[in-house]
């Protein structure tokens, strides 16, 4: 691994899994990258614009966009949930 | 006690009501979500839901805490089931003892309302045509 | 289909799930009824509930009847429990299933208000002194 | 029994069969007597003036006041009730 660089492992669920054919991808990010950097650059070209309106977690936890991602954080994307 | 869980088991009431049992309670209400044959007027099979279940179990727990704070509730018990499940099955339960029935509706009420909004869950429709669709997917389901 | 019943015996709430279970149903609304350790802070060791039963099984239906008028509920089971019933047994059950959740509530909310407001069935509280009265009655629950 | 009078059996409970010492009394009425008569002249004495607000049935139903009772009916008497 590029010492610049940090490995993230991304869960996909719903609609968003069928957008991305997949329900687990992992991507290479610049050191530095914070969610929003994340969603904004390497998912919303495929997931489109309402993934900014999406809640995310890291870690199991929800998370802002400013949460600074390290390496080998877990990111899950929550499209707009539909329990009950 | 408090129960709090993500299953593909079948939900079981009976122990619900053995978890949230006290005499200090006058009241329980409980509220199941079930499997329907229709939405919104189009025919269904049955439907299949996906959680991501470290999170969603959080989220219920969440909720749980809410519901003692807000409303008294002296036990919680929220459990949703995922999976392919056939019209006429509990895909979730909310269940809650309180002193007396006013505060048991309020609190079984919000219960179901925040784990609509809150818990990650979906939902999948299994059409009676053949076809499925996730709930909430803007392709599948064309804002009105 | 619909249960409406005055009994001696325990309530049994999973009968009453297959009683209100309804492909149609996406809610089902539970409350029970359980004796409490105490009344307005007075400690209680349990109640004797006593009914005019064939006007209680009467009043019952027709507040069953109502429940499905005005909140399109599918199916409704009341039952009360009548005896000495100990602390933490449970005394009524309201079960109504419905196409959404809201009116689930509100049925059931509707069901157990009328039957305290309507249904001839009367308590008497065993207090933890030893003593007993009768709910309502004006020498034992002075008017405060 | 005489012509002009009627037997009517009345049941009590909660504390309304307490202030009777019983559940049942059978009444010897006269022809005529209304439910408001008997409930004044007969059960009021005992009962005390709230049972005027009661609710009463004849016969397995609810009643009013002005329900002529005939031979043989079951009237019950049904103080403020309790269940739930």
């Amino acid at each position: 691994m590029n010492p610049s660089t940090m490995t993230v492992h991304t869960l996909f669920f719903s609609f968003a899994a069928d957008r991305m054919n997949g329900r687990h991808k992992t991507l290479d990010l610049p050191q530095g990258t914070t969610l929003g950097d994340m969603v904004r650059q390497y998912l919303e070209p495929a997931l489109g614009p309402d993934s900014r309106n999406w809640l995310y977690s890291v870690n199991e936890e929800w998370a802002s966009w400013e949460t600074q991602l390290k390496n080998g954080d877990e990111i899950a994307v929550i499209p707009p949930v539909s329990g009950g | 006690m408090d129960v709090y869980r993500i299953t593909k088991e079948p939900i079981d009431v009976a122990s619900a009501l053995i978890d949230i049992a006290d005499d200090r309670a006058g009241a329980q209400a409980l509220f199941l979500g079930t499997v329907r044959n229709e939405f919104e007027g189009r025919s269904s099979r049955g439907l299949y839901y996906d959680a991501y279940e470290p999170l969603a179990e959080k989220e219920l727990r969440r909720i749980g805490e809410e519901l003692k704070q807000e409303f008294g509730a002296l036990h919680v018990v929220l459990i949703h089931r995922i999976g392919d499940l056939p019209l006429g099955v509990v895909s979730v339960l909310v269940a809650v003892s309180t002193g007396h029935r006013g505060e048991a509706f309020a609190a079984a009420r919000e219960g179901i309302d925040r784990i609509k909004l809150r818990v990650p869950i979906w939902k999948k429709e299994h059409w009676g045509n053949g076809q499925d669709a996730w709930h909430h997917d803007p392709e599948a389901f064309p804002a009105k």
